[in-house]
C-alpha cells in the first residue's frame, strides 16, 4: 500500500509538473492577450517533433535549447501574419483562428512526419534509474523533469512580476490603440509575448515527447485538459495554474490507484446495490481521466474565478 | 511646426474629411471648433494615424501620414482622446506610468506632480482606473499624456462632463501647458474656454476648415458663428 | 477483361490512418499478385480505397458511393462501429436491392457478436475474433506452468470488456489455480500517462498482464512498464500494430508478446520475399497475413464458383479451405468464421527482418493449433432462398 | 406618496466609502437634478438606485415598496428606469431594433417566441412613436454603433423612456453635445418629463436651471443641499464647493 | 398619428412579407429539383447528409451568431436527439411486430420531433448553470461538458450501445406518404422536408422577440437588465432552442443512417458544427447553410483526390477566418448589397480580380503541399487536376512557385479596385 502511495504521488508530481509546463505558455498569452490559444497543444507537439529531428544532429540536450527556440519563432511568425490580422475581429475570432491553427499544424506534422509515433528518446543515462524502491525504477530523466519545470516556474513568476511589458500588455489588450498613442509598439510586443509563450509550449513538447510518446495524437489529447487547467487555475494567474496542474495530476493518479467502485463508495454509506450494474460498476479508476472535466464544469459552476484568478473569464 | 495639407478620411464607405487644410506654429494654441459630427475628431485621429489619413501631413517639416501611430507619439505629439481611454485594469498610478515613452530618461513631469495636482486622483491612486468617475478619468487621461511629454499635444473635448470648477483648473491646466512650451491643438464644444485660451481658431463643417483666424476675428464675425457654430 | 473492385473502407487520412494506410498498400500489393496468376475467375482485381475517419455515418456515405461505382465487395477492418454499421445496412442494401447485393469481407473488426447472435450472411471474418484469440492466448498460458497471478488491464469500451470477461472465464476453467491479482478498464485513446497503473501492476506482484490494448493505449502502457522495470511480460492482441515497435525499441524486447495469425520471423522465403518488397515499396510491414489469405480465398472462391457474382461468391467462401503459409484454413459455414492456427510471438532485437525499418520484430514462441483456437458459435445463419 | 424615498444610503467600494448616508426625497412628477463635482458619487448613487449594484445599507422606496438589493430588471420592472453616462446601447442592432427591445417587455412579449415581433403591435408602435420623439427617424435602420455620438446620447435616452416607466435618471443625458443639440435635448426631456418622475445628473448648469423643478447638491458622498434652483444658486456652500465663480 | 403609423407600418409589413417570400419559394424549388439532376444513390446519400448538416450547424448558429455563446459541445444535443430518436424507432419495430402499443402507430418519419424533443430536454437540463455568463466561461464549460457526455456514451452501453453503438431499421411502423424509407432516394424526401421545415423555423425564430433579444444579449447584455430583462433568462431559452433544433438534426441523422454511436456526441462533431457555421458566416442567417454544404462535400469527397485533405480543409478554415471573416456568406451580402447601391459594375473588375488571384494561389498552394507529399501518396506521379507532374521533379515546384507569384502579383495589381472608397 505504501509503495502505492509513494509513487502515485511521485507519478501525480511528474505529470502535474508536465501538464503545467504545458499551460503555462497558455497561461501567459491568455493574460497578457486574451487569445485562448486553442493551437497551444499543438505548438507543444512541434517542440517535441521538432527536438526529434534536430536530436538525430545536434544530440538531446542541444535539442533542448534549439527545439523551444523554433517554436517560438513559428509561433511569432504566426502571430505577425495570422493573429494579428484576426486581432480586430475580437476574441471569437481569434479563438476560431487558433482552432483552425491546430487542425493544420497536426495535419501537417502527420504529413511530414509520418502518420506514426517517432523513435524519440532521451540518452541512455538519462533512462539509468535515480533510484530504487520496492523494486521500482525512478529514472535520471523524471528527476530532470522536474528540476527543469521547478525552474521554468520560478523564472516566468519573475518575469511576469517584474517587467513593465506586462503592465503595458494588460493596458494594450483593453485599449491596444490608445497605448500605441503613447508610443509604445504594440504589436511588436505581442508578437514576442505570443512566440515566448509557444515556446514554453515547445519546451514541454521536447521533455514529454521521450517521457509519454511522440505521435501525431500528442495534441490533441492533451489540447482540452490544458485548458482545464487555465480555467481552474483561474484565468491567466500563473500560480493558479501551477496548483491546478498539480491537483489535476494528483487526482487522476490517485483516483486511479484508489479504484473504488461506485458500489463500494456506497457500501461505506451502508447501501447495498448490485455491484454489477452499469452505474455500480464504475470506479474511480474509470473516472480518472475525466477528473479534469468534471472539476472544470463544477469549477466554472460554483467558482467561476478559478483557484486564483483575479476576474471571472 | 505641424501641416496638414489637403487631408481626406472615410468611415467605411462615408467620406468625413473632404481636404482639411491648417497648420500650427511652435508653441501656439490653436482651438478647433464645430458642431458635433463634422469630424474634429475624425480630424485629430487620423493626424495620429488612427484613421487611415490621405493627404499630407507634416511634423516638423517630415510626413508623419501612413505611419504607425507608436511611430508618431514618438516624434512628439500627445493625444487625448475625446473617449476618455484610460486603461481600467491598471491602477492610477500605473496608467500614469505608461504614459512615459521611456523609463530610462524621465521627462519634466513627474508621476507626483501629476497626483499632487488633482487630490482626486492622488485618492484613488492604488485602486483600478475603471473605477473612476467619468470626471476622473478626464484628468487621468490628461496627465497621462503628459507624462510622455510631447511637444505639441492634441487634446479632445477635455471638458466633457466635467463641473464647472474642474472646467476651469483644466482651462489653467492648458495654460500651463503652453506656457511649459507645448504646442497644444484644442478640440471644443464650450466656446468660452476656447476663446480665452486659444491664439487661433479654426472653425470646421462638412469635413473642411471654414474659418481661420483669432478668437477675437471669430467674435466680430457673425455670420460664420450663425452658420457654423450656433443654431 | 473485366475488372472486380474491392473497397477498402477505412481511415486513410487524420490521426487514425496508421491503421488504414497499411491495410490499403497491402492488398494493392497483394491485388498485384491475383491478377498475374489470372485474377479472380479471369476479372481483375481492382482496389479501391475510401476514407472513413473511422466514422459509422461517414462509412455508411462512403459505402454508398462505392456501391454506386458498381463495388459489390467492400472489406473494413478498424472499428467495432463501422464494423457494425456495415454489417446492418449492407443487410438492408442486400434486402432492398436483390441482384445488387453487396459482399462485407471483415479483416479485423474482432467483436464476436458479428459471427454469433449477430451473424450475417454477407459477412465474412478472416480474423480470429476477440474470444478465440484468447482462447489460444488462454492455452498457451495454461500450459506455462510459472504463471501463476494475472493481471488484466484493457480499454473501458465493449471490446476490452469483451477481452477482460473471457480472460477470467477461460483462465477459470483452464487453470483454476491462477489468481486475477487486477483487472482494470481505463478510458478508450485518453491517458497518456500509465504510470499509475504500472505501480498498481508491480504491487499486485502479478507474473503476466493481459492487455487486449492497441494504439497508443498498448505502445504507453508497456513503455511506462519497462520505465519502471516491471518484470511481467504483457500477453497483448496488438503488440506489432504500427508504431509499437518503433516507440517501445528495447523496452519492448522480451516484454511484450502478442497472439496473431503471423509473426516476425518470415521463414518461408516467399513471404521474406513480399515483406522486403512491400516495405521498400510503401514504407509499411507486410503484416496483415490475413489480407492475403482473404484475397487468396477470395480467388479461390470465384474460381470454384466460375463467376464474381456476390451471391455466387458467397456461396463458393461457405466452408471453403485453402493452403496457407502457416498451414489450412477453413470459412466455417454455420458462422462465416474463419478457422485458423495461431501464434504466441515476442518482441526481439536484431532479426532478420526487422519491423519499421528497425532491427526489431515478433519472434515466435508458440504455435496453436487450429483446433486449440476454434470455438463454437451461437449463430443461426439466415440464408436467402 | 413620494415617488423616491432614499433613508440613509451608504456605498462602500473597500475601504473608500462613496455614498455616505444619503437622504433624499424624491416627488411625484418633478423633475429633480442632481448636481456635484466630479467624482461626487452622483453616478454611483443612480447605479445604486437602479440596482447595478446593492447599497452597503440604507433602504430605497420606490412607491413606498423597498428596492434596495432587488436586481435591476427587478427594479425595472417595478417601473424605475436609467440612463449611462457613456452611451451603451446595442452597437450592431439597428436604432430601431435597439428601442423595440426596450419595449417587448412592457408589451408582454418578453421572451416570447412563438410571435413575430412584426406582429407584437404596441411594441413596434411605441417604438416607432419614440423614434420620432428623439427625431432619428432619419437613421431608423443605421446600426446603432456607427451613430454620432450626439445621436447615440439620444438613443440612448429613448431606450430609457421607452418603456415608459414612471420613473426615469437620466445620467449627463446632455455630455458632449452642442449648444444645437443641447436644446434639442432639454426639449426632448422636458417631453418625457410629462407625467413622470425624473431624476438626472448633469453639469451643464444651463440646462440643470432650465429643467428642474428642485435640486440636490452632492459632494462627496453627502447631499450638502436640496432646493428650488434659486436658493442652490445662492447657497454660499454650494457655491465654493461647485459652482466656483462661474455662478458668481 | 400613431394609427395612421400603424397603418403604414402594416403596409410596409406586407411589401416586406412578400418580398420576403422569394427567397422561400426558391429555395422550396432547390429541393424539389435537385433529386431530378442527381439521379444516382451516391448524390441521394450526400445530399440528406448535407440536410442533416445545414440544420446542425443553422441550430449552432442560433447559439454563436445570434445569441455570441461560443460552444464547443454542440454535439451533445445533436447526439443525445439522434438516440432518443433511435431507441423510438426500436420501440416502433417492436411494437410494429407486436401490433399493438402506442409505437405501433407513431410513423418514422415524424422521428425527427423525438429527437427535437430530446435534444431540448437535454439543454432543459443541463443549461440553467452553464448560461450564466456567455463568452470564454461558457465556451469552456461547453468543452467539458461535451468530454464528459462523450465519455459516459462509452460508459453506458444499455443506452449507448458501447463502441457499437445502436442501430434500427427505419421500415417499421406506419407509413406515410407512400415513403417506404427502403432508398436513399426516399429518405431524400424526408429529409428534404424537415431541412425546409427547420431552416423555416430558425429562421422564424430569428424574427421573434426573443429572437430579437438574443441579439441584443449577444451586443451588450449589461444594458439589457436595465430595461427590463434577465440576460441569463434569454441566453437558456435561446441555450433550449438551439438544443432542440440540433435533436432535430440528430433524428434527422437517426432515420437516415439507422445507427448512431458514442462518437457522435464528442468534440470532433461539435467542431465540425463550428467549422460549418464559421466558414459559411456566423452574421447572415444562410451563412452556415453554405458552409454546410461546402464542408459536407468536402469531408465526403476530398479525401479520394488526396491524403492532404485535410490539411485543405483547415487551410480554408484558416483563410476564411483571416481574410473573409464574415464567411461565404458575409461575402455574397456584399455583393448583394453593392447590386442594391448600383455600384456592382464599378466593384465587380476588382472581385474578380480577387478572385482570380485567390484561385491561382490556391492552385500553386495545392501542386506545392501535393508535391511536398507525393511520397505518402504512394506512387511517383503527382497528379492536380489531371495535370500530371514527376513526383520531386523541378518542374511541379517551378509551376507552384509560378502559380503563387502570380497569384499574389494580381492580388497586389487589383487590390487598388478592392479599397472599399474607390
Ligand atoms: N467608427 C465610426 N464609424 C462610422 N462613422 C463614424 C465613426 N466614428 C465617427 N463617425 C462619423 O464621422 C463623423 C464625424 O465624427 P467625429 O467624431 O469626427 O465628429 P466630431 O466633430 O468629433 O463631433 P463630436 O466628437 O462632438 O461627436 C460623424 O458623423 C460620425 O457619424
Ligand atoms: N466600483 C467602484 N469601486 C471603487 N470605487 C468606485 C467604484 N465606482 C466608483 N468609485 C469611486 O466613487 C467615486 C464616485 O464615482 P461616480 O462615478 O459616482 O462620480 P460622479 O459623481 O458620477 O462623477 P462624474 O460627474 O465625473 O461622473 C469616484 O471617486 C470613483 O472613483
Ligand atoms: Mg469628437
Ligand atoms: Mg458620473
Amino acid at each position: 500500500m505504501l509503495e502505492i502511495i509513494l509513487f502515485s504521488l511521485l507519478n501525480g508530481i511528474l505529470y502535474g509538473l508536465l501538464l503545467f509546463m504545458l499551460s503555462s505558455g497558455l497561461t501567459l498569452i491568455f493574460s497578457m492577450m486574451g487569445v485562448l490559444n486553442f493551437a497551444h497543444a499543438s505548438f507543444y507537439m512541434l517542440g517535441a517533433y521538432f527536438a526529434y529531428t534536430l536530436g538525430m544532429h545536434t544530440g538531446f540536450w542541444a535539442a533542448l535549447i534549439l527545439a523551444p527556440i523554433l517554436v517560438g519563432v513559428v509561433g511569432s511568425l504566426v502571430e505577425r501574419f495570422g493573429l494579428r490580422r484576426v486581432h480586430v475581429n475580437g476574441h471569437v475570432a481569434e479563438l476560431l483562428f487558433t482552432f483552425g491553427l491546430a487542425y493544420v499544424i497536426d495535419e501537417l506534422v502527420q504529413l511530414t512526419w509520418g502518420t506514426v509515433a517517432v523513435p524519440y528518446r532521451e540518452p541512455d543515462y538519462l533512462r539509468e534509474p535515480l533510484f530504487t524502491l520496492f523494486g521500482t525504477d525512478y529514472s535520471i530523466f523524471r528527476g530532470v523533469v522536474i528540476l527543469i519545470s521547478i525552474l521554468m516556474f520560478v523564472a516566468l513568476w519573475y518575469l511576469l512580476k517584474k517587467t513593465r511589458v506586462g503592465m503595458m500588455i494588460r493596458a494594450a489588450l483593453t485599449h491596444g490603440a490608445m497605448v500605441g498613442h503613447l508610443g509604445h509598439n504594440v504589436p511588436r510586443l505581442f508578437m514576442l509575448v505570443f512566440g515566448f509563450g509557444c515556446a514554453l509550449a515547445g519546451l514541454a513538447g521536447v521533455i514529454g515527447g521521450p517521457l509519454l510518446a511522440t505521435e501525431p495524437g500528442m495534441a490533441a489529447t492533451l489540447g482540452p485538459i490544458v485548458f482545464v487547467v487555465v480555467v481552474v487555475g483561474g484565468m491567466g494567474s500563473l500560480p493558479g495554474a501551477f496548483y491546478a496542474s498539480l491537483l489535476i495530476g494528483l487526482l487522476q493518479t490517485f483516483f486511479v490507484a484508489i479504484d473504488a467502485s461506485v458500489a463500494d463508495i456506497l457500501g461505506i454509506f451502508g447501501l447495498q446495490i448490485d455491484p454489477y450494474g452499469e452505474v455500480a460498476r464504475i470506479t474511480l479508476a474509470n473516472l480518472a481521466p475525466m477528473t479534469p472535466f468534471i472539476l472544470l464544469v463544477l469549477m466554472l459552476i460554483f467558482r467561476p474565478r478559478g483557484l486564483m484568478g483575479e476576474l471571472e473569464p | 511646426m505641424l501641416e496638414v495639407n489637403d487631408l481626406h478620411a472615410y468611415y467605411g464607405k462615408s467620406h468625413i474629411l473632404n481636404g482639411v487644410n491648417f497648420h500650427l506654429n511652435e508653441g501656439e494654441v490653436v482651438s478647433l471648433l464645430g458642431r458635433n459630427g463634422v469630424g474634429r475628431s475624425t480630424t485629430v485621429k487620423s493626424i495620429m494615424g488612427e484613421v487611415p489619413p490621405q493627404g499630407s501631413i507634416r511634423f516638423r517639416g517630415k510626413e508623419i501620414a501612413g505611419l504607425p501611430s507608436h511611430a508618431i507619439a514618438r516624434r512628439g505629439l500627445g493625444y487625448v482622446p475625446e473617449d476618455r481611454d484610460i486603461f481600467p485594469t491598471l491602477t492610477v498610478r500605473q496608467n500614469l506610468e505608461l504614459g512615459i515613452k521611456n523609463p530610462r530618461k524621465p521627462g519634466k513631469w513627474k508621476v507626483q506632480q501629476m497626483l499632487d495636482m488633482f487630490p482626486n486622483l492622488a485618492r484613488r491612486a492604488e485602486s483600478p482606473a475603471g473605477v473612476l468617475s467619468g470626471g476622473e478619468k478626464q484628468m487621468l487621461t490628461m496627465c497621462r499624456t503628459l507624462m510622455g511629454d510631447p511637444e505639441l499635444m492634441m487634446i479632445d473635448e477635455p471638458t466633457e462632463g466635467l463641473a464647472p470648477l474642474i472646467v476651469k483648473q483644466i482651462g489653467e491646466l492648458i495654460s500651463d501647458i503652453a506656457n511649459a512650451g507645448v504646442s497644444i491643438l484644442l478640440v471644443e464644444q464650450k466656446l468660452s474656454i476656447a476663446m480665452d485660451i486659444s491664439h487661433r481658431v479654426l472653425v470646421m463643417g462638412h469635413g473642411q476648415i471654414v474659418f481661420e483666424g483669432t478668437p477675437e476675428e471669430l467674435r466680430a464675425d457673425d455670420t460664420t458663428r450663425k452658420e457654423w457654430l450656433e443654431v | 477483361a473485366e475488372t472486380v473492385k474491392l473497397a477498402l473502407i477505412d481511415p486513410l487520412t487524420g490521426p487514425m490512418a496508421a491503421a488504414g494506410q497499411p491495410a490499403f498498400e497491402h492488398l494493392k500489393l497483394e491485388a498485384e499478385r491475383i491478377n498475374a496468376n489470372g485474377g479472380l475467375n479471369g476479372a481483375k482485381l481492382e482496389i479501391v480505397g475510401l476514407d472513413n475517419k473511422v466514422n459509422p455515418q461517414e462509412s455508411l456515405v462512403q459505402l454508398q458511393k462505392a456501391i454506386n461505382d458498381g463495388v459489390q465487395l467492400v472489406t473494413q477492418g478498424n472499428g467495432s462501429s463501422v464494423a457494425s454499421a456495415l454489417i446492418t445496412s449492407v443487410e438492408k442494401h442486400n434486402r432492398r436491392n436483390p441482384g445488387k447485393e453487396v459482399l462485407y469481407l471483415n479483416y479485423a473488426a474482432v467483436d464476436p457478436a458479428f459471427t454469433n447472435e449477430r451473424c450475417s450472411y454477407w459477412h465474412f471474418r478472416f480474423d480470429a475474433n476477440a474470444d478465440m484469440k484468447m482462447n489460444a492466448l488462454t492455452n498457451y498460458i495454461a500450459n506455462n506452468e510459472d504463471i501463476h497471478k494475472v493481471y488484466l488491464i484493457n480499454q473501458d469500451y465493449s471490446f476490452g470488456h469483451a477481452v477482460s470477461k473471457s480472460a477470467q472465464e477461460m483462465l477459470k476453467q483452464k487453470r483454476p489455480d491462477i489468481e486475477i491479482v487486477g483487472n482494470d478498464f481505463h478510458p478508450l485513446a485518453k491517458v497518456k500517462d500509465f504510470t499509475p497503473y504500472v505501480s498498481k501492476i508491480q504491487a499486485s506482484g502479478a507474473d503476466a498482464v493481459i492487455s487486449g490494448n492497441w494504439g497508443q493505449d498498448i505502445t504507453l502502457l508497456v513503455k511506462a512498464a519497462a520505465e519502471f522495470g516491471l518484470k511481467a511480460p504483457f500477453y497483448t492482441y496488438y503488440g506489432a500494430s504500427s508504431g509499437v515497435v518503433t516507440q517501445l525499441g528495447d523496452k519492448g524486447v522480451d516484454r511484450i508478446y502478442q497472439i496473431n495469425e503471423y509473426y516476425g520471423d518470415f521463414e518461408d522465403p516467399e513471404m521474406a520475399k513480399r515483406q522486403v518488397e512491400m516495405y521498400e515499396k510503401t514504407n509499411w510491414d507486410f503484416y496483415y497475413l490475413r489480407l492475403s489469405t482473404m484475397l487468396d480465398m477470395l480467388k479461390a472462391a470465384a474460381d470454384k464458383a466460375g463467376s464474381t457474382d456476390p451471391k455466387d461468391l458467397a456461396k463458393a467462401l461457405e466452408g471453403l479451405s485453402i493452403e496457407t503459409p502457416t498451414g489450412e484454413v477453413t470459412m466455417r459455414a454455420e458462422d462465416h468464421q474463419i478457422q485458423l492456427p495461431m501464434f504466441i510471438s515476442v518482441m526481439k532485437d536484431g532479426m532478420k527482418y526487422g519491423a519499421e525499418g528497425t532491427d526489431y520484430n515478433f519472434h515466435k514462441v508458440a504455435e496453436i493449433a487450429r483446433d486449440d483456437v476454434t470455438l463454437p458459435t451461437t449463430c443461426r445463419m439466415r440464408r436467402p432462398n | 406618496m413620494s415617488a423616491l424615498n432614499i433613508k440613509g444610503l451608504k456605498k462602500q467600494f473597500g475601504p473608500a466609502e462613496v455614498i455616505c448616508g444619503v437622504d433624499l426625497v424624491v416627488e411625484k412628477n418633478e423633475v429633480h437634478a442632481v448636481i456635484g463635482p466630479n467624482g461626487a458619487g452622483k453616478s454611483t448613487f443612480f447605479n445604486l438606485l437602479s440596482g447595478a449594484f446593492p447599497p452597503t445599507s440604507g433602504e430605497i422606496q420606490l412607491y413606498g415598496e423597498r428596492i434596495d438589493g432587488l436586481s435591476p430588471e427587478k427594479i425595472q420592472k417595478r417601473g424605475l428606469s436609467r440612463s449611462f453616462q457613456v452611451s451603451n446601447v446595442f452597437g450592431n442592432l439597428s436604432v430601431f431594433e435597439n428601442l423595440r427591445c426596450a419595449c417587448f417587455k412592457q408589451s408582454r412579449a418578453g421572451y416570447v417566441f412563438w410571435r413575430s415581433a412584426a406582429r407584437v403591435r404596441e411594441a413596434n408602435r411605441r417604438a416607432e412613436e419614440v423614434l420620432e420623439m428623439i427625431g432619428l427617424q432619419a437613421l431608423r435602420d443605421v446600426p446603432a454603433g456607427s451613430l454620432p455620438y450626439a445621436s447615440q446620447r439620444a438613443l440612448e435616452i429613448g431606450m430609457t423612456i421607452a418603456c415608459d416607466a414612471p420613473v426615469v435618471l437620466l445620467d449627463e443625458p446632455t455630455a458632449g453635445m452642442s449648444n444645437t443639440e443641447t436644446a434639442q435635448a432639454i426639449k426632448l426631456i422636458r417631453q418625457v418629463a410629462e407625467g413622470r418622475t425624473l431624476m438626472i445628473v448633469e453639469h451643464d448648469m444651463g440646462v440643470v436651471f432650465e429643467l428642474a423643478d428642485r435640486i440636490s447638491v452632492l459632494v462627496y458622498g453627502k447631499i450638502i443641499a436640496t432646493g428650488k434652483p434659486e436658493d442652490i444658486r445662492n447657497d454660499p456652500k454650494v457655491r465654493e464647493a461647485y459652482l466656483g465663480e462661474e455662478a458668481a | 398619428m400613431s394609427d395612421d403609423m400603424t397603418a403604414t407600418m402594416i403596409r410596409s409589413n406586407q411589401r416586406f412579407a412578400l418580398r420576403g417570400l422569394v427567397p422561400w419559394l426558391v429555395f422550396a424549388a432547390v429541393l424539389l429539383i435537385l433529386p431530378f439532376i442527381f439521379t444516382d444513390g451516391f448524390s441521394f446519400t450526400l445530399m440528406n447528409a448535407i440536410g442533416i448538416n445545414i440544420v446542425f450547424a443553422l441550430s449552432y448558429n442560433m447559439l454563436l451568431g445570434q445569441g455570441g455563446m461560443l460552444s464547443f459541445g454542440h454535439a451533445v444535443f445533436f447526439g443525445l436527439g439522434s438516440y432518443a430518436a433511435m431507441h423510438a424507432m426500436i420501440a416502433i419495430d417492436d411494437a410494429s411486430y407486436a401490433g399493438e402499443g402506442f409505437w405501433a402507430h407513431v410513423p418514422v418519419v415524424a422521428m425527427p420531433l423525438i429527437g427535437m424533443i430530446g435534444g431540448g430536454l437535454v439543454a432543459l437540463v443541463l443549461g440553467w448553470p452553464f448560461c450564466r455568463r456567455a463568452g470564454t466561461a461558457f465556451a469552456m464549460i461547453t468543452l467539458g461538458l461535451g468530454e464528459m457526455i462523450a465519455a459516459a456514451g462509452q460508459m453506458f452501453p444499455s443506452v449507448f450501445g458501447g463502441e457499437a453503438g445502436i442501430y434500427g431499421n427505419r421500415m417499421v411502423g406506419p407509413q406515410w406518404f407512400g415513403l417506404e424509407l427502403a432508398q436513399a432516394a426516399d429518405v431524400y424526401w424526408f429529409i428534404a422536408f424537415w431541412t425546409f421545415a427547420g431552416v423555416l423555423a430558425m429562421w422564424a425564430f430569428t424574427r421573434t422577440p426573443l429572437g430579437r433579444l438574443s441579439n441584443a444579449v449577444r451586443d451588450n447584455a449589461d444594458r439589457l437588465q436595465f430595461i427590463g430583462y434577465q440576460p441569463r433568462n434569454i441566453r437558456f431559452l435561446v441555450f433550449i432552442a438551439s438544443g432542440s433544433f440540433g435533436g432535430l438534426a440528430g433524428g434527422m441523422a437517426a432515420v437516415n443512417y439507422e445507427i448512431i454511436t458514442p462518437e457522435s456526441l464528442g468534440l470532433i462533431p461539435s467542431g465540425l458544427a463550428l467549422l460549418m457555421a464559421a466558414v459559411g458566416g456566423l452574421g447572415v442567417f444562410y451563412g452556415p447553410i453554405v458552409g454546410a454544404v461546402l464542408v459536407t462535400l468536402m469531408n465526403s469527397l476530398l479525401s479520394d483526390y488526396s491524403d492532404a485533405s485535410i490539411l485543405y480543409v483547415g487551410l480554408i478554415f484558416l483563410s476564411i477566418v483571416m481574410f473573409a471573416p464574415r464567411g461565404l456568406g458575409g461575402g455574397i451580402e456584399h455583393v448583394r448589397t453593392a447590386y442594391r447601391e448600383g455600384i456592382l459594375a464599378r466593384r465587380l473588375p476588382g472581385w474578380i480580380g480577387g478572385a482570380a488571384a485567390v484561385l491561382l494561389i490556391a492552385l500553386g498552394l495545392i501542386i506545392v503541399i501535393e508535391m511536398m507529399f507525393a511520397g505518402h501518396g504512394g506512387g511517383d506521379t503527382v497528379n492536380v487536376f489531371g495535370i500530371q507532374f514527376q513526383a520531386g521533379g523541378a518542374t511541379g515546384w517551378l509551376a507552384g512557385v509560378v502559380a503563387l507569384v502570380v497569384g499574389v502579383l494580381v492580388m497586389r495589381a487589383t487590390r487598388k479596385n478592392r479599397e472599399v472608397n474607390a
